[in-house]
């Protein structure tokens, strides 16, 4: 299971926050598991230059393998401060 | 030391804390504080109220890090770190930064380091609700800019 | 602002009156605060006073002036200088330099700006007195350094 | 008239801190006056780096003529902060 979770203007977009995802070869990494998202959700794209956390740690790299058990993160550019 | 929470801070009680009145060898403290600002740009609309949002688990460890770089930076004697969350209104405090140190320049220098930091690597995000709209707040590209300057 | 007293400060109260709670063009706020710390360089006594002596009349005209540097250089909203005189103790908070901004750049230079330039133009002298000596303190060299930096 | 006035280390070596001075040529400028004022306190060499004001502005060139009624202050270099 790989769990999804959304913030900010994305999570208001999807009206979701969060997403469980049985692991399998369509989520094998971030960019795929973003596209299996928008199967569902189009209006991931409302949202532009979404960054993506896994296991809580910012990841620049997309084409990086997920594993069963990862907690992903999907979220618009930091803003606080 | 990092806090995220949902009240507000008062900026005395928060310096004693890392300037413990037998820690003699603390010569400086500098501190920074932000503020809900009303609208710079939009001057159609008059700011009443913030939304802050975080990540449960992986900001704290954000801030951590932003903290622990800035110790290996600057000989830093303690650190001081709270962000709120929640409805803010206007004029409200949104973060702490305040650090101690034997001299004043590490201790300016390892400040703004953090609030810099925290601007572009603390998973937060503004909501801005005006007394028409209401907007997600766009990232400020110069916080980017401000972050490489330190490297 | 700009004050010199005997008495010491609570940096919330000093920072209420640069930013009252209506100021809603403010977004920063950088505070500085030297404190009375124990001798570096002479492990074989210890600190246990301070005290410090000013020019009446010539140390305001001069905090003054600083301020109005500052607030020529950067977009500052307000600053508030206290510096103390008289016995001080050991850890006991000796100035406080406190600006606000609608940024934090600003406010960060600002006040880093003031504390070095009062360090080498505001006539204020100190004398440590140790549990076996006193003396009046050295001028610090690299003080003169920061100060030629900012032209 | 030229008040003169001591601060610090300067104050403590002299055991002065303030002095009337009648405006006359032996004092006409900020080096006259130190060098009249070592006749009688030679304790003035024991402090170093002198830094002078007059009229609470500080003076760095000590040639500098005198006028009377002037306030001139003679100090250590600042330390405070």
């Amino acid at each position: 299971m790989i769990k999804v979770l959304f913030f900010a203007k994305l999570r208001e977009e999807l009206r979701i926050n969060e997403l469980d995802i049985e692991y399998k070869a369509e989520v094998a990494s971030i960019r795929d598991l973003i596209s299996y998202l928008r199967q569902e959700y189009q209006q991931i794209d409302n949202v532009k230059n979404i960054k993506a956390a896994v296991n809580q740690e910012l990841v620049l790299d997309w084409d990086l393998s997920l594993n069963d058990g990862d907690e992903v993160a999907f979220f618009p550019p930091i803003t606080g401060g | 030391m990092v806090r995220i929470q949902e009240e507000g801070f008062d900026i005395q009680s928060e310096v004693k804390k890392i300037k413990p009145s037998d820690e003699s060898d603390i010569g400086a403290l500098v501190t920074f504080v932000g503020y809900v600002r009303d609208f710079k740009d939009n001057k159609s609309d008059t700011l009443s109220s913030m939304e802050i949002e975080f990540y449960p688990g992986m900001t704290e460890k954000a801030l951590i890090e932003i903290e622990e770089k800035a110790r290996r930076a600057w000989d830093v004697f303690d650190v001081n770190i709270i962000h709120r969350f929640g409805k803010l209104n206007l004029n409200d405090e949104i973060v702490l930064v305040a650090v101690t140190s034997a001299h004043r320049t590490e201790a300016f220098r390892a400040c703004e380091f953090i609030i810099d930091f925290l601007k572009t690597d603390a998973p937060f995000w503004k909501k801005e609700i005006g007394l028409k709209s209401e907007s997600w707040v766009d990232v400020n590209k110069k916080d980017y800019e401000k972050v490489n300057k330190w490297y």
